[in-house]
């Protein structure tokens, strides 16, 4: 009874404009969302995946445009709701690659929740929050990720919330794979993205965009030439913590805490945390840090590939179901346990 | 198989119809006994209609007014279509059951109560005055045939040396004077111990409890045999229904046979997507077991979640069906507005309860007519159709189906807590009759063509349904408003004029299908009462009763509220006065006046619960003699 | 003051009205330059009214159709109610801005377009064909007097040596062209250069940019001097508006000062919890700089939990408010419900905008009104009224306020995108007329007595307003039905109907305040137009206009839709036939139908832009003239 | 113009009945909640507050009905948005006393969102989640703690979800003080909730609640009298953590996880992690530490009181503008900065 098309015609070889639909691309001039655009286009081309088989989905916002963009299936909904609708096209068509781009105002603040809870259940799908830490479209109010104190048009004496760390709040609805990178870095948004696409669960990965007109260089002291080796650390998994211009500095365990300490005299790489993908203590603490009192994590920071997708497991009740169930028609249904005749 | 009885009784006094009703704490197993009563009715050949009452605390402190559970059931001989206004039998398990109820019971009514638990500290827990006791007061005894039975010690008795608990002995009590209730209406006690049999020894796997529960009944059956306290017993004959195979249903059992149906006639599953409310919540019970039958089942983390993931089910390929009750509705208007608009089948299914707000969730009313029809901000029109009865819940639901995918259009069909907990006698459909659901995916497209996602149907206006994974389609929906025929987003002026009236000129479209209204009563006259979801019985009844008092009153109840049935102009004009009963403060009443300027009446009860016949009757009578 | 013109040029032609419109692309600075030309023709008193028409992207590609950026302004030496339909002079700074715009400018009218925009590239990007260049089409020639200036050159040469990027100094053409408008038209350049010495000057602390955009300003004026390039100049001279002072005010800004109104009148501080949403934000925005007039505002993480919490505010005692448009009044709609069953005061704005669903965000509609009225599930009546134009949002807003707090009951109020961006001059009011809102928090209770929560106001049938921090008034307010006086949880079903009944007789009550509704034209007679909200100017100039050309046409605008003003059945009773406009299918239209049963008729027109007069005034002819 | 009434009659010595309402108590016999209710009247009887400045506030669900309970002020709100409401009663009146008191469905499913924004802002409220891992009032179905693999009414074939850790989600969401307790349990309760209602910012106490009805038992391995000692693990700021029957367990940190070990042959109490309520570190790590494979931590897991509350940083924020704006006028602001006058 499923609906899906398959099709016997080998895969094409996409180039990543195969994925550019024809519609013009909206955003303002120097948008960071015009690189993420292009690194998705490029990741889905090499996935080995039909073009047909993509569904982006997104909310509403300037990130949520995204859909649009990409000529495969799409979904533009409602502010918010783009996790849930995911959630929908996932578990109607578990073999379609689903993805959801929206911005940070769209998946924390009115989308908190269907965020946190498509995470807990481990959806199979993709999500990448382009988060600007303000709201673009509404023409820049502050938004979940913004600075504390921030002036914006909705406080113009600074906003007073004590904004969400993404990471963490993944984290703590129980994500089982978590990464972050930058608009402007493709190639690590190339990597991080395939990976995210390809992990069999819900992926959070959260993308430092920059957005020109509200909030232009919010990122700079982690996107620029001489600012990003200083305030970012690059993980690898297994790999020591090394970060800095002349790759000088690194992290270090203490007690319960991390600190950051300067290679050489006396410390070596060896006394250095080395990243572990698997460890979710690790991760917590990774996500913790915030700039300036550290550098900020950049690349994979979680990735537990251990766990069911809730789709693998829906699939596989769906197939209980139908043993135990087996030669129950629906005429039994409708019969149920007790009828009667009436005679003519 | 028609059953027919044998005891070896003096035979009991034929009548038409019995009104009984169980009442006792929500512990006492109320709607258990009530249940299987009228299982056995229906068996029986009775048409039946139910009534179970409940409190909103699961488990309200014992002995309390408002804890209070109730099930009332009508048995005929006849065509009947409400539990009945007023009560023939009332069997009180306790004071507080007995003193919210007994005003309910007819003059001359039998009440049996369980005497042992009228005592001092029972009684003053419900708020009977000190030192009286209803089961001693004359004025009652020369209304009412009021019989005190000691159920509580003749259950102990009974069940003395089973390997039970005082507390599970105890819980027998309820068998105890269902038997006594068998007996007195002459009814086979072979089903109940059936299913006691099933249940408790089978499925629970405590034969110990199946006997025991067996026991109680036998012993009150035979206690009513015995005792003589009982001036007479009554038969009622099996009813004159349609031949055909029959079984009990309920309003949400009825969705869920549809929604199943649903899947199986269109050859393409289906996903409830759903949040847990009173009185919805049973619906999402039952479909979660049937994984089986193309039906798969989604808790969501709430009402917005839910009709979200309905939606994007709808788009991949999948049929998409929400439920909820009021509260739940209000949270998913904002995304009905976006299934409206990206034209996609969608099933919202929404049992009313009493609002406005939580109001009282476990009572009945109409109220969310207007939510329904009117209640999202745009123009955002979508099909909306209400069952009539619990058995009617499934052709409507089934019909909504139908309609949604034929014209790509979200439904909402409404349901209420009345039909939705009710039972009725349904004769069971033969599939192989029910049409098949035709659903056409668009085809694979061209290379290089453009797919156009907002084309139509020139009849339905149906655009097409094209699903992620067949290549060639790759289209975005979004919820901006989208140009015609390529769905693009487009501001231009006239194009969002168009694509307004298109999308409410698609809602007209089904008015096609749609057959004459049946008239009950004549074709026209004086008096048309006219009336839409589960005031259908009262309404019905209320007209053959003013038809047999020589008034001349017909009545015309509607499915299909948008559209509105294509004859109903025409109707509405044949008559003098068309009056409108509803449970809430008259919004089908609005709807109809505004479409066709008749200066039609509300009557207008908004007290949690269905009309009672009596009261409809009395005020058609107010209103016809003022005119008159 | 009133100014007078001082230069020293050759008498400009008398006029009554024009309409001017600037486009260019979104960073060309159009609503700056629109809004100085507002601005300054207020200033010399004429009367205007004005209409920003964006993109809903930020910052569309530039030379794009869509990502044209317009400003229409109508001014006036008499009363106008409209920015108008036909444009007699448009400003283009590109081809995509006279691509779009053309259209609307009447035959003979002045296209003054940026021909040095009008390159090959450009051309093709908003896509007209190759070869093909507006300024040298023969056939628009002879339609308009279109003049093209090498703007872009004729800036950056006025500008040369500035200290400033070629960026910067191209950004000054918005003022070059304004300059030209300004000398066309007739317009002092004080009040713009003073507004630009303030804000590039003193604000941004960029003397450079200042001196830069008024040397900008003069030169295009001084062209229009010395170019000979336009036949002739024109002036509009000052309106005879009423005595008093003025200024321009936008709906979202009467809003804003509305509120802050509220709080000074009432004594109450007032909590403003919204969600931003165009067209609403703006609302949000400017109250959050009013804290030190008891202003508060609370950004809150969506749409529902800022309606929670304004009602949280109105139970601990500030006036909760919350702000939004359609989609955000979708996702209210359940609290909005709990707001109706707590009879707390609460106001709730609603910017309306074209839908369904997300729709067309920036443009214009008038299609929430059933949501208002009828969009919860339930019986939950509720305040509701609408704003005509910019400067009523501030009185009905007042006015929604006071019959809030009066009564204890939410009220809606529903603006537009349309006046909450367009402006008109504000007659400013003298704060010591208006009345104080009376507010009387409950009085501490006596020791022992329990507080009576619901315990009405005779009159108003107000409960009381009772605070926490208050000792003796302990009490728990909650969604479930309440009883009668004392407010606990209630399933009585008398009780409940009783509720019910008082809820909505409670919205009705407020009609006492409603004074006699103003007709235009005369009390009786042949056709009226009935309106409600933004379409007042449009409807009120197309009366005029029909009683101009001898039609027996008058016109009533309601600002009350719950309650309807008592009056509004006799009115309507007046005349032989009624015509109701709306920017949607007919909502309004529905409500009158099935109130008053008159045969009304609607003219519909969903565009997501305000009635053009024009076409108004058609269709009632039509209207009128097949039934003549 | 504030509203509050101010009293100069000295505060009353209160008893715990004088908390309690006229109103009938209606949950089922045997469930959690009544103890919770005992403990909070307990402890609002001698917290050094009138009865009148207290306000509960609660959505829907069995939980919900607590208000009604109280003889204080009340709201029982609608489902989910117990957190929303509390935020605009501490808003207008920052002198109340507001505790939020609702079921894991409310706080965690349909209302998650307002929790954690409520978390995050710091909202000086102390919310209450009685966690008894199911849905109550509607008769049993699963809820976002339910275990996984449970079945329930709307799982016959158990539920896939993978359940939320309240503790994780809220440390997640930046919370400042994380506490859990047990209904049976008086004196931790009390003491929890009492510092609960002290801290100035939003307390966060998850209460381990038996249904009695639809979910008796779920905690019996951590509730009972001989289960408790082995499965828990009560905190103590600047003591090791130790627990057992026979108090001859611990917790040891090993590199970035925790392991359980037994004191004696070898391991003394030193090597044992030492609860610090200021670090988040351990507060992340203890909050991870689930049944069956550690016991569960009880009391107060983290607190960060040096954070001002929102309502705090609203007020100072309220007097710089009136500082700011001083003298500024409603007329001043009808004005506006362009006015003129029309001669008659
Ligand atoms: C229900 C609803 N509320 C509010 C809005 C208005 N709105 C649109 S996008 C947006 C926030 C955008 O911020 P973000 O998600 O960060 O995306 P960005 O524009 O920054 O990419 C808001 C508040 C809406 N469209 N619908
Ligand atoms: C909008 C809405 N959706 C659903 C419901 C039905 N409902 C009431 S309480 C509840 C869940 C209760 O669970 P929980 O919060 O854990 O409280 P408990 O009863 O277990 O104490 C639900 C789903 C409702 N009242 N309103
Ligand atoms: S407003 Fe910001 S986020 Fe939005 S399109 Fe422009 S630059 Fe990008
Ligand atoms: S159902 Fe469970 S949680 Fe609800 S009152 Fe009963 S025992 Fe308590
Ligand atoms: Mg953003
Ligand atoms: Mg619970």
């Amino acid at each position: 009874m499923t609906a899906t098309q398959t099709n016997d015609v080998p895969l094409p070889t996409y180039k990543p404009k195969d994925f550019a639909s024809d519609q013009e691309v909206r955003w303002c001039p120097g948008c960071g969302d015009y690189a993420v655009l292009k690194g998705v286009q490029k990741a889905a081309a090499k996935l080995g995946r039909r073009k047909e088989d993509f569904v982006f989905i997104s909310g509403i916002g300037c990130a949520a445009r995204f859909p649009y963009y990409m000529n495969t299936y799409g979904m533009h909904t409602i502010h918010g709701r783009a996790p849930a609708v995911a959630t929908g096209v996932k578990l109607a068509n578990p073999d379609l690659t689903v993805c959801v781009v929206s911005g940070d105002g769209d998946l924390l603040s009115i989308g908190g929740n269907h965020t946190m809870h498509a995470i807990r259940r481990n959806m199979d799908i993709t999500i990448l929050l382009l988060n600007n830490r303000i709201y673009g479209l509404t023409k820049g109010q502050y938004s979940p990720t913004s600075e504390p104190g921030k002036k914006t048009k909705s406080t113009p004496l600074g906003s007073l919330d004590f904004p969400i760390n993404p990471l963490g709040l993944a984290l703590g609805a129980g994500c089982k794979f978590i990464a972050r990178t930058l608009d402007v870095d493709l190639k690590l948004f190339d990597e991080v993205y395939t990976r995210g696409l390809k992990f069999e669960g819900c992926a959070f990965i959260e993308v430092y965009q920059d957005c020109n007109i509200f909030n232009h260089g919010t990122y700079f002291y982690a996107s620029q030439k001489d600012t990003k080796p200083e305030n970012t650390v690059m993980l690898r998994h297994g790999e020591p913590m090394i970060f800095g211009k002349n790759m000088d500095k690194g992290l270090r365990r203490k007690c319960e805490r991390i600190e950051v300490v300067e290679l050489g005299g006396g410390v070596t790489e060896d006394e250095l945390l080395v990243h572990d993908e698997t460890n979710p203590l690790l991760a917590h603490m990774l996500a913790e840090m915030t700039y300036p009192e550290f550098p900020e994590p950049m690349g994979v920071i979680y990735a537990n590939p251990d766990v069911p997708s809730y789709d693998e497991l829906f699939a596989e009740q769906i197939d209980q179901a139908e043993r135990i169930n087996e030669g129950k028609t629906l005429e039994d249904l409708l019969l149920g346990e007790k009828t009667w005749r009436v005679e003519g | 198989m028609t059953t027919t009885h044998e005891t070896h009784q003096p035979e009991p006094t034929e009548i038409d119809s019995v009104v009984i009703r169980f009442c006792g704490d929500s512990g006492d197993g109320m709607q258990l006994a009530g249940g299987q009563f009228a299982a056995t009715s229906a068996i029986l050949g009775n048409d039946i209609a139910t009534f179970p009452d409940f409190p909103a605390e699961i488990r309200a402190p014992r002995g309390t007014t408002f804890g209070v559970s109730g099930f009332q059931l009508q048995f005929s001989s006849t065509d009947i279509n409400t539990p009945g206004d007023m009560v023939n039998a009332l069997i009180a398990m306790n004071p507080a059951g007995l003193k919210v109820n007994i005003d309910d019971v007819v003059a001359g009514g039998i009440v049996i109560a369980n005497a042992d638990e009228f005592t001092e500290v029972n009684l003053r827990k419900c708020g009977y005055p000190e030192g009286y006791n209803p089961l001693e007061d004359a004025k009652l005894a020369s209304q009412y045939q009021i019989v005190g039975v000691p159920m509580s010690r003749l259950t102990r008795e009974a069940l003395e040396g089973a390997d039970m608990t005082v507390k599970e002995i105890d819980r027998c009590r309820n068998m105890f004077a269902l038997g006594i209730a068998y007996w007195l209406f002459d009814r086979d006690l072979g089903p109940t111990i059936d299913h006691i049999n099933e249940y408790y020894g089978r499925i629970k796997n405590r034969p110990e409890v199946a006997e025991a529960n067996v026991k109680a009944l036998k012993a009150g059956y035979y206690f009513g045999e015995n005792a003589e306290l009982f001036p007479a017993r009554y038969h009622v004959s099996p009813a004159k229904l349609e031949p055909g195979v029959y079984r009990q249903i309920s309003g949400n059992q009825a969705v869920v046979k549809a929604l199943a149906t649903v899947a199986n006639k269109s050859g393409v599953n289906l996903l409830y997507a759903s949040y847990p409310i009173t009185p919805a919540s049973d619906i999402l019970h039952d479909l979660s077991g049937l994984k089986h039958l193309g039906v798969r089942t989604f808790q969501a983390e709430d009402e917005i979640a839910a009709i979200c993931a309905a939606v994007g089910a709808s788009f991949a390929g999948q049929i998409g069906v929400t439920g909820t009750s009021g509260p739940g509705l209000a949270l998913k208007t904002e995304a009905l507005g976006m299934a409206i608009i990206y034209e996609l089948p969608l099933i919202v299914i929404d049992v009313q309860r009493a609002g406005p707000s939580t109001g009282m969730p476990t009572k009945t009313e109409q109220a969310d007519l207007f939510q329904a029809l009117w209640g999202r901000p745009g123009e955002s029109p979508c099909l909306v159709l209400a069952a009539r009865s619990p058995a009617d819940c499934f052709d409507t639901t089934l019909e909504a189906a139908r309609l949604s995918i034929k014209h790509m259009c979200p439904a909402v069909v409404l349901s209420d807590g009345y039909i939705a907990n009710g039972a009725e006698p349904w004769k069971i459909p033969d599939l192989s009759e029910i049409e098949p659901i035709e659903v056409s995916f668009a085809k694979p497209g061209d290379n290089g063509e453009v797919f156009m996602g907002y084309k139509r149907d020139p009849e339905t206006l149906a655009r097409p349904w094209a699903l992620p994974g067949t290549p060639g389609l790759e289209h975005r929906i979004g919820s901006l408003e989208k140009q015609d025929l390529t769905g693009n987003v487009s501001y231009d002026p006239m194009n969002h004029e168009k694509m307004v009236k298109i999308r409410a000129e698609k809602v007209q479209r089904a008015a096609a299908d749609i057959g004459p209204t049946p008239i009950r009563g004549s074709e026209s006259g004086e008096t048309l009462l006219l009336g839409w979801g589960s005031t259908y019985g009262a309404i019905a009844t209320a007209t053959d009763r003013l038809r047999g008092m020589g008034k001349d009153v017909s009545s015309a109840h509607i499915r299909h509220i948008a559209p509105l049935p294509p004859d109903l102009g025409d109707i509405l004009a044949r008559f003098d006065r068309v009056i409108i009963p509803e449970i809430n403060m008259g919004q089908l009443l609005t709807l109809i006046r505004a479409r066709y300027l008749v200066d039609a009446k509300g009557i207008n009860h908004i007290r949690g619960r269905a009309f009672k016949v009596d009261d409809l009757v009395r005020s058609v009578l107010d209103i016809i003699e003022s005119k008159e």
